[in-house]
C-alpha cells in the first residue's frame, strides 16, 4: 500500500512525531527560547486536535479529516491481526489527550523564558502525546504497552527535566521504580496471555475466547496486566507514587500527569478489559463477561473491579481530607476521581462507558487547569500550603474566581462538566441495576465528602483574611520584591490564556452538555458494538 | 404566547450577572431586578386560572410550560422542562416578594454590596428553577445551585463563627441532596422511564412494586427532610442562621426551608403514593418530634435568632404532619403554612438584624425595655411574633387553623400534640417579647440614627403582606387549589 | 353606638327577624378524599336577639367608658396608643358578637384577647404589667386551644351527621331555628360530650372560671378603664356568650349542662372567698367579676340561656358603674389600697353613691338590677335540681355565695368611703373627677337601678326568649319564688350588716394573730396558691426541661454531627502515615494489591457471586 | 515441547520475577533496583521465547519478534534509570533510596 494510505491514521502521530524532532534539533542547535519551542508544541497539539476533531466528524474541519469513515469502527476480517484500529472512542481520547498536552504547553509558556531544559520539556511532552496517541489506536497487545512505555519513559525524564530540583528528582526516582515494576508486571501478563493464546492481538484473543489450552495462564496473565496498568490509573493500592510525584513534580508537568497520561491507563483498561471480552446486548446494557464460562471470571473480574473502584476513591478521599499542601490535596483527589472512572469499566455498558469518557475529560479539564492556576500561583511568589491562599479570591478576583469554578467543578456542582459527568456516570451505574447501583451510592457519597477539602480551599480563599505582606500581590508589582512581573498581573499570556479557556470549556459543556456527550456517547456504543 | 417562565430565568439571570458586575451600584442593579421580576410574577398571575381577574383560555393544571430538549441520549433524555401549577406559583410569589423585601432592607450593606446582592440574585434564581422544574435533572440541578451563594453569603458575610457554620451548611445539606439524587435516579430507572420529565416519571413510577417505591421514598424524604429541617437532622439550621448575614437568614428560612417542602409534594408525595403511605407513620412520629422539639427549644433559647430558627423547626414540623396527612386539605393547609412561615420568618429575621445593628447584641436575657427606645421596631417583633404564633387576621392563622383541622381530621385525638405545642409556641414569644420589649430599659440606648428607613420598608412590605393573606387567605388558596392534585380542578 | 342600639330596639319591635350576610372566607374544592364535597370557611354577620342584646352592652359601655377615659387618662402618655387598642377592641368585639359561624367567632375571640393584652401590658415599663400581660394571654390562649379542639369536633361532627352529608358546604354557619347538633340523629353523643366540655374549656378561660381564673386579677394592673371595659363589662362575658350561643346553636348534652353548673357554681363562691380579704379595691371587683360570671354559667348551665344573658347585661352596667367608681377614686386619691383609703365620702359624693348604687346592684338587694337576674339564676338553678343530684351542692355554693358578695362589696365600700379620713394622712386631698367622669357615673348608675326592670318590658323578655330558641321550641322563663329571693335578699343584707359591724364608721376589723382562721386568711390572701403553682410549673418544671433538651440538642445531636467529622478526620491522619515516602514501602502496595487481587479473583468472587448471583 | 516441560519453563519464569519482585521490595540501592527489574523483566522475555515454540500457531508478532523488541525497550529503560541514578546521586550524594524520603504523607 502507499504510504500516504499507511500514513493517514497517523496523521496526528506524524505532526507530534515532527514537533519533537523539530524541538530536539533546535536543541541541539542551541535555540532554547520558550517562545519558540513552546510555540512549536502549541501548534503541534493544536494541528492533532484539529486533524482527531475532523476525523471525528465535525462538519467545520471536515476537509483535514484524513481517515476515510469507512475505516473508522470498522470490524477487521475474521483471523487478521491488525496491529492498530482506529475507533471513534479512540479519537475521541486522542482528542482528550491532546487538549490536555494542548494546554499544558500553552500554560508552560509563561515560565521563565530562559529557564533551562524548557525546550527538552516540550519536547518530552510531545513524545509522551505521541505514546499516548498510539494507545489509543492499539490493538495489539505488545504495541499498547510499548506505546504506554513511550509515554512512561518520556514523563520519568519530565518530571526529573530541571535536574537541579531535588523534589524533581527524588519524584523522577520514585516514578521510575514503582513504573518499571508494574512495566514488568504488565509485560510478564502478556507473556502469559502470549501463551494462552498464541497471540497478543486483541482481536484474535477477543475471538478465541473461551476456548483456550490454558486457562490458569489466562487468569493470571489478566492479573498481572490488571496490576500494571492499574499503576498509571493509580488505584488503590497501586496509586501510592502518584501523590509524590505530583506533588514533587514540577507544576506544569503535575498539570500533564494528572491530565493527561493517567488518562491513557483509563483507555488501555477500556482495551484490555472490556473491548475484546464484551457482550453487548441491544440496548448496551451489560452483559460484560471476561471468558464467561469455565473459570466465570467476567463476574468476579467485575467485583474485583468494584472492589478496587470503591476502595480508589475512598482511601483518595479519605487522604484528601486533611491535606494541608495544595498539590497533594489535588493528587489526591484525582485518585479518587480515578476511582469514579473505574465505576464505569466496572459496568462495562455502554452508558457506563460514555460516562467514563466524560469523566474522564472532565477530569482532564478541571486537573489540568487546577495544576495551571497553581504554577500560576507559585509563580506570584504564593506558598505551596492551603493556607497560603488566604484571601486571594478577594485579592485576584478573577483567577480565583476561575479556581473557584475548578474546585466547584471537581465537587460536582451544577452547570460545571464534573457536575455533568459525575451525573451521567452515576445514572449508568443507577440504570444497570443490581449491585451496581452500590457503586453509585459510593461513588456520589464520596463527591460528597470530597465537597469538604473543595470546600476547605474556597473557605480559605474568600472567607480568611489574607496574609500581609500579600505575595499574591507582589508578583504583579512591577519591580516588586517578587519575580519579574509577567503580562496579565503576573500570569503571562499563555497561562492567563490557558486558564480562561479551561474555565470556558468547563462551564460550555456543563451547560451544554450534548456537545461532547453526543459524540462520546455514540462513540462508547460504536466501541463496545465493535469491540475495539 | 409568551414563554414566561423562562424569561423569568433570564431576567434573574441577567440580573446575578448584572449585579456582579455593577460594583458600588449593585444595590440599584439588584432592586431593579426584583421589582421586574415581581412585575413578571404579577403577569404570571394574571394569566393563571383561579386567580380572580383571571380571563383566559389556559387549563387548569401546569401551566406556561415549555420542553426544550437538552441532553438526549439513547438511554436517558433530559428537557429543558419547566412549568407551574398553583403550588409552585405560590412560591414563585414567595421568592418574589422575599428577593425585593431583602434587597431593600439590605439596602445599607456596603461590604463588598455587588457580591452580597450578586449571590441574593442567585439564591432566588435557584430557588424559582428549583419551583418551576418539571424534569429531575433541572429540578436537582438548581437545587445544588442554591447551595453556593448561600455557602459564600454565610462564609464572607456571617458573624463571628461564619466559617465552621458554612462549611456546615453547606456539607450537611449536600451530602443530603446525594441521597436524594441515588433517590431521584433511581426512581427513573427502576422505573424503566427513559425521560426525566416528570409527566412520564409520574406516569411510570405508578407500576413501581410497593416495596420498591418505600426505598424510594425513604432515599427522596431524607433528602429533603434535612432542608425541611426536622428532628433529628436539624442542627445545621441553627448554625447557620446565627451567623449568616440577615439577609442570607431571610433568604435561608424564607426559601431554602421551603424547597424541601415543596420537593416533598412534588416529588415524593406526588410520585410515590403507596410509598407515602407506607412510611406515613414514621413521618408522623418525625413530624411531632419535630414540632415539640422545636417549641420547647425555642423556650431555652437566650439568642433571638437562634430562638426564629428554632421555632421554623416547629413549624416546618406541622408542615410535614400536613404533607404526611396526604389529604387535599392536608396539602393546602401544607403549602399555606410553608408561605406563612416564608413571610413571617423573613419579617423576625429581619427584626432580630435591627436589633442587632441598634443594640448590638441579640442576646434577650441583656435586651429590655427597648419599646420606648424603637417604637417601630418592637411592633415589628410584635407583628412577627403574634403571626408567628397564630394570631387570627394574620397569615399564619388560616394556615395553622387549616392544618390542625386536617390533622383532626386525618389523626382524631392526636392533634392535641401539636395543638398542645401552640401553647408553648405562644409561651416562648411572649416571654421574648415581655423580657426584650417591655419592662425596664436595660441593654444601653439604640443606636443614634435609629431605624433606617429601608430596614422599616422592608420589614412594612412584610407585615403588610401578613396582614393581607390573613385577612384574605382566598387570595392564595384559590391559586393554590389550581394543582393537578389530589382531584383538585387542576387535574 | 347608636346603630347597635338601634338594631336592638329594632329586635324588640319585630322579634324573630334575623339579617345574615357573609362572604366566602377560604374554600376548598370539592376533591376525593375526607373531603368529598369541599368545604368553605365563612365570614359573615348574624344579627339575632342575643347578639343585638350584646350589641347594647358593648356598645354603650364601650361608648360611656371611652368618655369617661377623657378624664382619666389625660395626662397619659401614649394616648394614641390607648385609643387605637381601645377601638380596635370594640370592633373586635362587636364583630366577635356578630360572627355568625365558630370559626370566625374563634377569630374575632382571638382577636380581643390580643387587644386584652395590648391593654394589660398598657404600661409596659412596669414589669408586673408585662408579666400580667402575658399571663392572661397564656391562661386564656389554653383555654383557647380547647376552644379549637371543640371546633373541630363540631365540625367534624357536622361533617358525618351534618344535614348535608359530607363537609358543610355552608360553612357551618349558626342556623337559627334548625335543629342544633344534639337531637341530630346520628351523632356522635360521646363527641359532642367532649366537644361541650372543650366549648367550656374556652369559655372558662376567657371568661376566668375555675381553674383558669388566675389571670382576671392580675390582669388589673391595665388602666382601670380598660378593667371596666374588658374585664367586667365585655370581654370576659364573651365566655359566656359562648356557652349561650353553644346552648342555643349546637346545644349540650347532660353532662356538659352537669360540668357547666360545677364550674359555675363552684367559681361563684370561689372567687367570692378571695374577694373577701383582699386590700385591693380593684382586685376585690375582679374578684367579685369572677364570681358573676360564675352566676351566668351557672344559669347557661342549668339551661337557661336567657337568664345567664340577662345577668350579663345587667351586670355589665353595674360592674362597669363599679369600676369606673373605683376608678375615679383611685385616681382621686392615687393608691388602690382600701386600708390607706378612708372617709373619701366626704369629699367625692357622687362616686361614694354611684359605688353604693353598684354594690347594692352586686349585693342583689331589690330594686336594683343585680336583684332580678341574679334572682332569676338562683330560681332556674333551683327548678332544675330535680335533673341531677349533684345539682344540690352547686345550688348550694351560688346561694351562699350572696352573702359572701354583699359583705365584701360593702366591706371596700365602709373601707374607702365611710369614716372621717383617709387612714394613710400622705394620700392626697380627694375631690371628683372631671364632667366626662362623672356623666358615665350617671348614666350607668341609672341603668344600675332600672336595667333589672328591663326583663318586665315585654319586648325585652321577648328578645331574650327569641334568643335562646332551642331546637325551634321557645324555652320557659323561669318562675319567680319568693321564698328563694326572700332568703337571698335576706343573705344579701345580712352580708351588708356584717360588712358594716366589722368596718362600718371607719372601723378597721383586724384578726387576731392567734385566731384559728388566720391560715384560711392566708390561704385566701394567696389565692389558694394557684398562681404560684402554676408559675412553679413554668419555671421549675417547663424552663429547666426546655434547657435540658436544649443541651440534649447541642451536645447529643449535634455532638453526633461533630463526632462524625472528628471520626472521619481521625481516620484520615491515620491512613496518611501509610504515605511513607519510602518507594519501596510502595512497591509492597504493589505486590500486596496484585496478591489481594488474586484473591479476590478466585476466591471472594466466585464466593460473593455463587452466594448472591452475578451482577 | 511437553507439559513437563511447560511447566518447568513456567517455574523458571516464575522463579525470575519472584527473585526480581523480592529484590525491588527488599534493596535500598537504586542501581541493584535496577538489577532486580531487569531480572524480573527477563522472566517475561524468557515467557515470549518458548512460548512462540508452541504448536498453538502464533499469529501477529511472534514471540522471538517481541523478545527482541522487549529487550532493546529494557536496555532504555535502564539507560533512563541510570540517568535518574546520576541526578540523584548529583542532588543527594547517595544512590540509597531510602534517603530520600523528603516527599510524604
Amino acid at each position: 500500500m502507499t504510504f500516504s494510505s499507511f500514513a493517514a491514521p497517523f496523521a496526528p502521530e506524524i505532526v507530534l512525531l515532527a514537533g519533537t524532532l523539530l524541538i530536539f534539533a533546535l536543541d541541539v542547535l542551541k535555540v532554547r527560547r520558550i517562545e519558540i519551542t513552546g510555540g512549536i508544541a502549541v501548534a503541534a497539539t493544536l494541528a492533532g486536535i484539529a486533524l482527531v476533531v475532523a476525523d471525528l466528524g465535525f462538519a467545520p474541519l471536515a476537509f483535514l479529516a484524513t481517515i476515510p469513515a469507512a475505516q473508522i469502527d470498522a470490524l477487521p476480517a475474521a483471523g487478521a491481526a491488525p496491529l492498530y484500529a482506529v475507533t471513534s472512542l479512540g479519537l475521541v481520547f486522542q482528542a482528550i489527550f491532546l487538549l490536555a498536552a494542548f494546554f499544558v504547553a500553552l500554560g508552560s509558556t509563561s515560565r521563565p523564558s530562559d529557564e533551562r531544559g524548557a525546550s527538552i520539556f516540550f519536547g518530552l511532552l510531545l513524545l509522551a502525546t505521541l505514546g499516548m496517541l498510539l494507545v489509543a489506536i492499539a490493538s495489539d497487545l505488545i504495541f499498547l504497552l510499548l506505546a504506554i512505555e513511550v509515554t512512561s519513559i518520556a514523563s520519568y525524564l519530565m518530571v526529573a527535566y530541571t535536574r537541579t530540583d531535588a523534589r524533581g528528582v527524588e519524584a523522577a526516582m520514585k516514578f521510575f521504580i514503582i513504573g518499571a515494576l508494574s512495566t514488568v508486571l504488565s509485560f510478564f501478563g502478556a507473556s502469559l496471555l502470549f501463551g494462552a493464546y498464541g497471540t497478543t492481538n486483541l482481536y484474535l484473543i477477543r475471538a478465541a475466547g473461551t476456548a483456550v489450552g490454558y486457562p490458569t495462564l489466562v487468569l493470571l496473565g489478566y492479573g498481572f496486566l490488571f496490576a500494571g496498568l492499574a499503576f498509571k490509573v493509580t488505584l488503590v493500592p497501586f496509586h501510592a507514587w502518584a501523590v509524590d510525584v505530583y506533588d514533587g513534580a514540577p507544576h506544569d508537568v503535575s498539570a500533564f500527569l494528572a491530565g493527561g497520561t493517567k488518562k491513557m491507563g483509563i483507555f488501555a483498561f477500556f482495551l484490555v478489559f472490556l473491548g475484546p471480552v464484551l457482550a453487548v446486548d441491544a440496548v448496551g446494557q451489560s452483559g460484560y463477561g471476561l471468558f464467561g464460562g469455565s473459570l466465570a471470571l467476567g463476574p468476579s473480574f467485575q467485583l474485583a473491579l468494584g472492589v478496587i473502584a470503591v476502595l480508589t476513591m475512598s482511601v483518595g478521599n479519605a487522604l484528601a481530607l486533611l491535606q494541608k499542601e495544595m498539590k497533594r490535596m489535588l493528587a489526591y483527589s484525582s485518585i479518587s476521581q480515578a476511582g469514579y472512572m473505574m465505576i464505569g469499566i466496572t459496568i462495562g455498558s455502554a452508558p457506563a462507558l460514555g460516562g467514563a469518557t466524560l469523566q474522564v475529560l472532565a477530569h482532564a479539564l478541571m486537573k489540568t487547569g487546577a495544576f495551571l492556576v497553581v504554577s500560576a500561583v507559585a509563580a506570584l511568589g504564593v506558598g505551596p500550603l492551603i493556607e497560603d491562599y488566604r484571601g486571594l479570591g478577594t485579592r485576584r478576583p478573577l483567577l480565583g474566581a476561575a479556581f473557584a469554578l475548578m474546585l466547584l467543578s471537581l465537587a460536582g456542582v451544577p452547570l460545571t462538566i464534573g457536575f455533568v459527568s459525575k451525573f451521567v456516570l452515576f445514572s449508568a451505574a443507577v440504570r444497570a441495576q443490581g449491585w451496581f447501583l452500590w457503586l453509585a451510592v459510593a461513588g456520589l457519597l464520596n463527591s460528597a465528602i470530597s465537597v469538604f477539602y473543595y470546600a476547605r480551599v474556597l473557605k480559605a480563599m474568600y472567607f480568611d483574611p489574607s496574609p500581609v505582606p500579600d505575595p499574591a500581590l507582589a508578583g504583579a508589582v512591577v519591580g516588586g520584591a517578587g519575580p519579574p512581573a509577567l503580562p496579565v498581573g503576573g500570569l503571562g499570556y499563555g497561562r492567563a490564556a490557558a486558564i480562561a479557556l479551561i474555565a470556558g470549556l468547563i462551564v460550555l459543556f456543563g451547560i451544554d452538555p450534548q456537545l461532547v456527550l453526543g459524540p462520546i456517547q455514540a462513540a462508547a456504543y460504536h466501541f463496545v458494538a465493535a469491540g475495539a | 404566547m409568551l414563554p414566561l417562565i423562562s424569561i423569568v430565568l433570564a431576567t434573574l439571570a441577567l440580573g446575578t450577572v448584572g449585579t456582579f458586575a455593577a460594583g458600588t451600584r449593585a444595590r440599584w442593579v439588584a432592586l431593579g431586578t426584583s421589582a421586574l421580576f415581581l412585575a413578571e410574577v404579577g403577569l404570571l398571575f394574571a394569566g393563571f386560572t383561579g386567580w380572580p381577574g383571571y380571563s383566559g383560555t389556559l387549563v387548569p393544571g401546569f401551566s406556561y410550560t415549555e420542553t426544550h430538549p437538552w441532553i438526549s441520549l439513547a438511554w436517558m433524555h433530559i428537557d429543558y422542562a419547566v412549568g407551574v401549577d398553583g403550588i409552585s406559583l405560590i412560591f414563585v410569589l414567595l421568592t418574589a416578594i422575599l428577593q425585593i423585601a431583602t434587597v431593600v432592607y439590605s439596602w445599607g450593606e456596603t461590604q463588598r454590596p455587588a457580591g452580597y446582592f450578586g449571590l441574593v440574585m442567585l439564591t432566588c434564581l435557584g430557588c424559582v428553577g428549583v419551583f418551576v422544574a418539571l424534569d429531575i435533572l433541572l429540578f436537582f440541578l438548581f437545587w445544588e445551585l442554591v447551595l453556593v451563594p448561600m455557602f459564600f453569603l454565610i462564609g464572607y458575610w456571617g458573624g463571628p463563627n461564619r466559617r465552621y457554620a458554612a462549611l456546615k451548611f453547606f456539607i450537611y445539606t449536600h451530602v443530603a441532596s446525594i441521597v436524594m439524587l441515588v433517590g431521584l435516579l433511581a426512581l427513573v430507572f427502576y422505573s424503566g422511564a427513559t425521560s426525566f420529565d416528570f409527566a412520564s416519571v409520574y406516569a411510570a413510577a405508578r407500576g413501581l412494586a410497593p416495596v420498591v417505591q418505600t426505598f424510594l421514598f425513604l432515599a427522596l424524604f431524607f433528602g429533603f427532610a434535612v432542608k425541611f429541617p426536622i428532628v433529628p437532622f436539624h442542627t445545621w439550621l441553627p448554625d447557620a442562621h446565627v451567623e449568616a448575614p440577615t439577609g442570607g437568614s431571610v433568604l435561608l428560612a424564607g426559601l431554602l426551608l421551603k424547597l424541601g417542602g415543596y420537593g416533598l409534594i412534588r416529588w415524593a408525595v406526588e410520585v410515590l403514593p403507596s410509598g407515602l403511605h407506607s412510611v406515613q407513620p414514621l413521618l408522623f412520629l418525625i413530624a411531632f418530634l419535630s414540632i415539640f422539639w422545636g417549641s420547647v427549644l425555642s423556650l431555652a433559647q437566650r439568642d433571638l435568632k437562634r430562638l426564629v430558627a428554632y421555632s421554623s423547626i416547629n413549624h416546618m414540623g406541622i408542615v410535614l404532619l400536613a404533607i404526611a396527612l396526604d389529604s387535599s386539605l392536608g396539602l393546602l393547609a401544607a403549602v399555606l403554612l410553608m408561605f406563612a412561615h416564608g413571610v413571617v420568618s423573613g419579617l423576625l429575621f429581619m427584626a432580630s438584624g435591627s436589633v442587632h445593628h441598634q443594640y448590638g447584641t441579640r442576646d434577650i436575657a441583656s435586651l429590655g425595655g427597648i419599646t420606648p427606645g424603637a417604637p417601630a421596631l418592637s411592633t415589628m417583633i410584635m407583628a412577627g411574633g403574634l403571626a408567628s404564633l397564630g394570631l387570627p387576621a394574620l397569615i399564619g392563622f388560616p394556615a395553622e387553623f387549616t392544618a390542625f383541622l386536617a390533622t383532626w381530621n386525618g389523626l382524631g385525638y392526636w392533634v392535641l400534640i401539636p395543638l398542645s405545642v401552640l401553647v408553648v409556641t405562644a409561651a416562648f414569644y411572649l416571654w421574648m417579647m415581655q423580657r426584650m420589649l417591655f419592662g425596664e430599659t436595660k441593654g444601653g440606648p439604640p443606636d443614634a440614627h435609629g431605624l433606617p428607613w429601608y430596614e422599616s420598608a422592608g420589614m412594612g412590605l412584610l407585615v403588610a403582606l401578613t396582614v393581607l393573606f390573613g385577612v384574605l387567605p382566598s387570595l392564595l388558596v384559590n391559586v393554590i387549589v389550581n394543582s393537578p392534585i389530589k382531584g383538585w380542578p387542576g387535574t | 353606638m347608636v346603630l347597635g342600639v338601634l338594631i336592638a330596639f329594632g329586635e324588640m319591635l319585630s322579634p324573630g327577624t334575623y339579617t345574615n350576610v357573609q362572604i366566602t372566607w377560604l374554600h376548598l374544592p370539592p376533591a376525593p378524599g375526607p373531603f368529598p364535597n369541599g368545604f368553605s370557611l365563612v365570614m359573615g354577620t348574624l344579627v339575632d336577639p342575643i347578639s343585638s342584646l350584646m350589641l347594647v352592652v358593648v356598645t354603650v359601655v364601650g361608648f360611656l367608658v371611652m368618655l369617661y377615659s377623657i378624664g382619666y387618662m389625660h395626662s397619659d402618655r401614649g394616648l394614641p396608643r390607648y385609643y387605637a387598642e381601645m377601638s380596635l377592641f370594640l370592633a373586635a368585639m362587636t364583630g366577635l358578637v356578630l360572627a355568625n359561624n365558630l370559626l370566625e367567632f374563634f377569630l374575632f375571640w382571638e382577636l380581643v384577647g390580643v387587644c386584652s393584652y395590648f391593654l394589660i401590658g398598657f404600661y409596659y415599663e412596669k414589669p408586673s404589667a408585662a408579666s400580667a400581660a402575658k399571663e392572661a394571654f397564656l391562661v386564656t390562649r389554653i383555654g383557647d386551644v380547647l376552644f379549637l379542639l371543640g371546633i373541630f369536633l363540631y365540625f367534624s361532627t357536622y361533617a358525618t351527621a351534618g344535614p348535608d352529608g359530607g363537609w358543610a358546604a355552608n360553612g357551618f354557619v349558626f342556623a337559627h331555628n334548625s335543629v342544633p347538633f344534639l337531637p341530630l340523629p346520628g351523632a356522635n353523643t360521646t363527641t359532642l360530650t367532649i366537644a361541650g366540655l372543650l366549648i367550656l374549656g374556652g369559655a372558662a378561660g376567657k371568661s376566668a372560671q375555675f381553674p383558669l381564673h388566675v389571670w382576671l386579677p392580675d390582669a388589673m394592673e391595665g388602666p382601670t378603664t380598660v378593667s371596666a371595659l374588658i374585664h367586667a363589662a365585655t370581654m370576659v362575658a364573651a365566655g359566656v356568650y359562648l356557652l349561650a350561643v353553644a346552648s342555643v346553636f349546637l346545644g349540650f348534652t347532660p353532662t356538659d349542662q352537669l360540668a357547666i353548673v360545677a364550674v359555675g357554681g363552684f367559681t361563684a363562691f370561689f372567687a367570692a372567698t378571695m374577694a373577701v380579704v383582699h386590700p385591693d379595691i380593684k382586685r376585690v371587683i375582679a374578684y367579685s367579676t369572677i364570681s358573676q360570671l360564675g352566676y351566668m354559667v351557672l344559669a347557661i348551665g342549668a339551661g337557661f340561656a336567657m337568664v345567664g344573658l340577662y345577668h350579663l347585661f345587667t351586670h355589665a352596667f353595674f360592674k362597669a358603674l363599679l369600676f369606673l367608681a373605683a376608678g375615679s377614686v383611685i385616681h382621686a386619691v392615687g393608691t388602690q389600697d382600701l386600708f390607706r383609703m378612708g372617709g373619701l365620702k366626704k369629699h367625692m359624693r357622687l362616686t361614694a353613691a354611684a359605688f353604693a348604687i353598684g354594690g347594692l346592684a352586686l349585693a342583689g338587694i331589690p330594686p336594683f338590677a343585680g336583684f332580678w337576674s341574679k334572682d332569676d339564676i338562683l330560681a332556674s338553678v333551683y327548678s332544675q335540681l330535680g335533673t341531677h343530684p349533684l345539682y344540690w351542692p352547686f345550688f348550694v355554693l351560688a346561694f351562699s355565695a350572696v352573702f359572701l358578695t354583699a359583705y365584701y362589696i360593702f366591706r371596700a365600700w365602709f373601707l374607702a368611703f365611710s369614716g372621717d379620713g383617709p387612714r394613710d394622712p400622705t394620700l392626697p386631698a380627694a375631690h371628683e373627677g372631671p364632667w366626662v367622669m362623672q356623666v358615665p357615673l350617671v348614666v350607668l348608675s341609672a341603668f344600675a337601678v332600672v336595667a333589672g326592670l328591663f326583663v318586665f318590658v315585654p319586648g325585652f323578655q321577648h328578645l331574650l326568649v327569641q334568643g335562646t330558641v332551642l331546637g325551634g321550641i321557645p324555652p320557659t322563663y323561669p318562675a319567680t319564688d319568693l321564698a328563694l329571693s326572700s332568703i337571698s335578699v335576706a343573705l344579701g343584707l345580712g352580708g351588708i350588716g356584717l360588712a358594716w359591724t366589722l368596718w362600718g364608721n371607719g372601723r378597721v376589723f383586724s384578726l387576731a394573730e392567734t385566731s384559728p382562721v388566720q391560715p384560711l386568711r392566708r390561704l385566701l390572701l394567696n389565692r389558694y396558691y394557684f398562681k404560684a403553682g402554676y408559675d412553679a410549673i413554668g419555671l421549675r418544671a417547663v424552663y429547666p426541661f426546655a434547657r435540658a433538651t436544649d443541651f440534649v440538642d447541642r451536645f447529643v445531636i449535634d455532638g453526633t454531627v461533630r463526632g462524625l467529622e472528628r471520626m472521619f478526620g481521625a481516620g484520615s491522619d491515620r491512613l496518611r502515615s501509610i504515605q511513607s515516602g519510602l518507594v519501596s514501602d510502595y512497591a509492597a502496595y504493589v505486590v500486596a494489591g496484585l496478591l489481594a487481587l488474586f484473591v479476590l479473583l478466585l476466591i471472594v468472587g466466585p464466593y460473593l457471586l455463587g452466594r448472591f448471583g452475578g451482577g | 515441547m511437553t507439559e513437563l516441560a511447560l511447566t518447568g519453563f513456567l517455574g523458571l519464569s516464575a522463579a525470575l520475577v519472584g527473585i526480581g519482585i523480592f529484590g525491588i521490595l527488599t534493596r535500598r540501592n537504586f542501581i541493584l533496583l535496577l538489577i532486580s527489574v531487569e531480572i524480573a523483566m527477563n522472566a517475561a522475555i524468557l515467557n515470549f521465547v518458548y512460548f512462540a515454540a508452541f504448536p498453538s500457531g502464533t499469529h501477529g508478532l511472534s514471540g522471538q519478534a517481541i523478545t527482541v523488541v522487549l529487550i532493546g525497550f529494557a536496555a532504555t529503560e535502564v539507560a533512563v534509570g541510570l540517568a535518574i541514578v546520576l541526578a540523584l546521586n548529583r542532588l543527594k550524594g547517595t544512590i540509597n533510596v531510602a534517603r530520600a524520603t523528603e516527599l510524604k504523607l
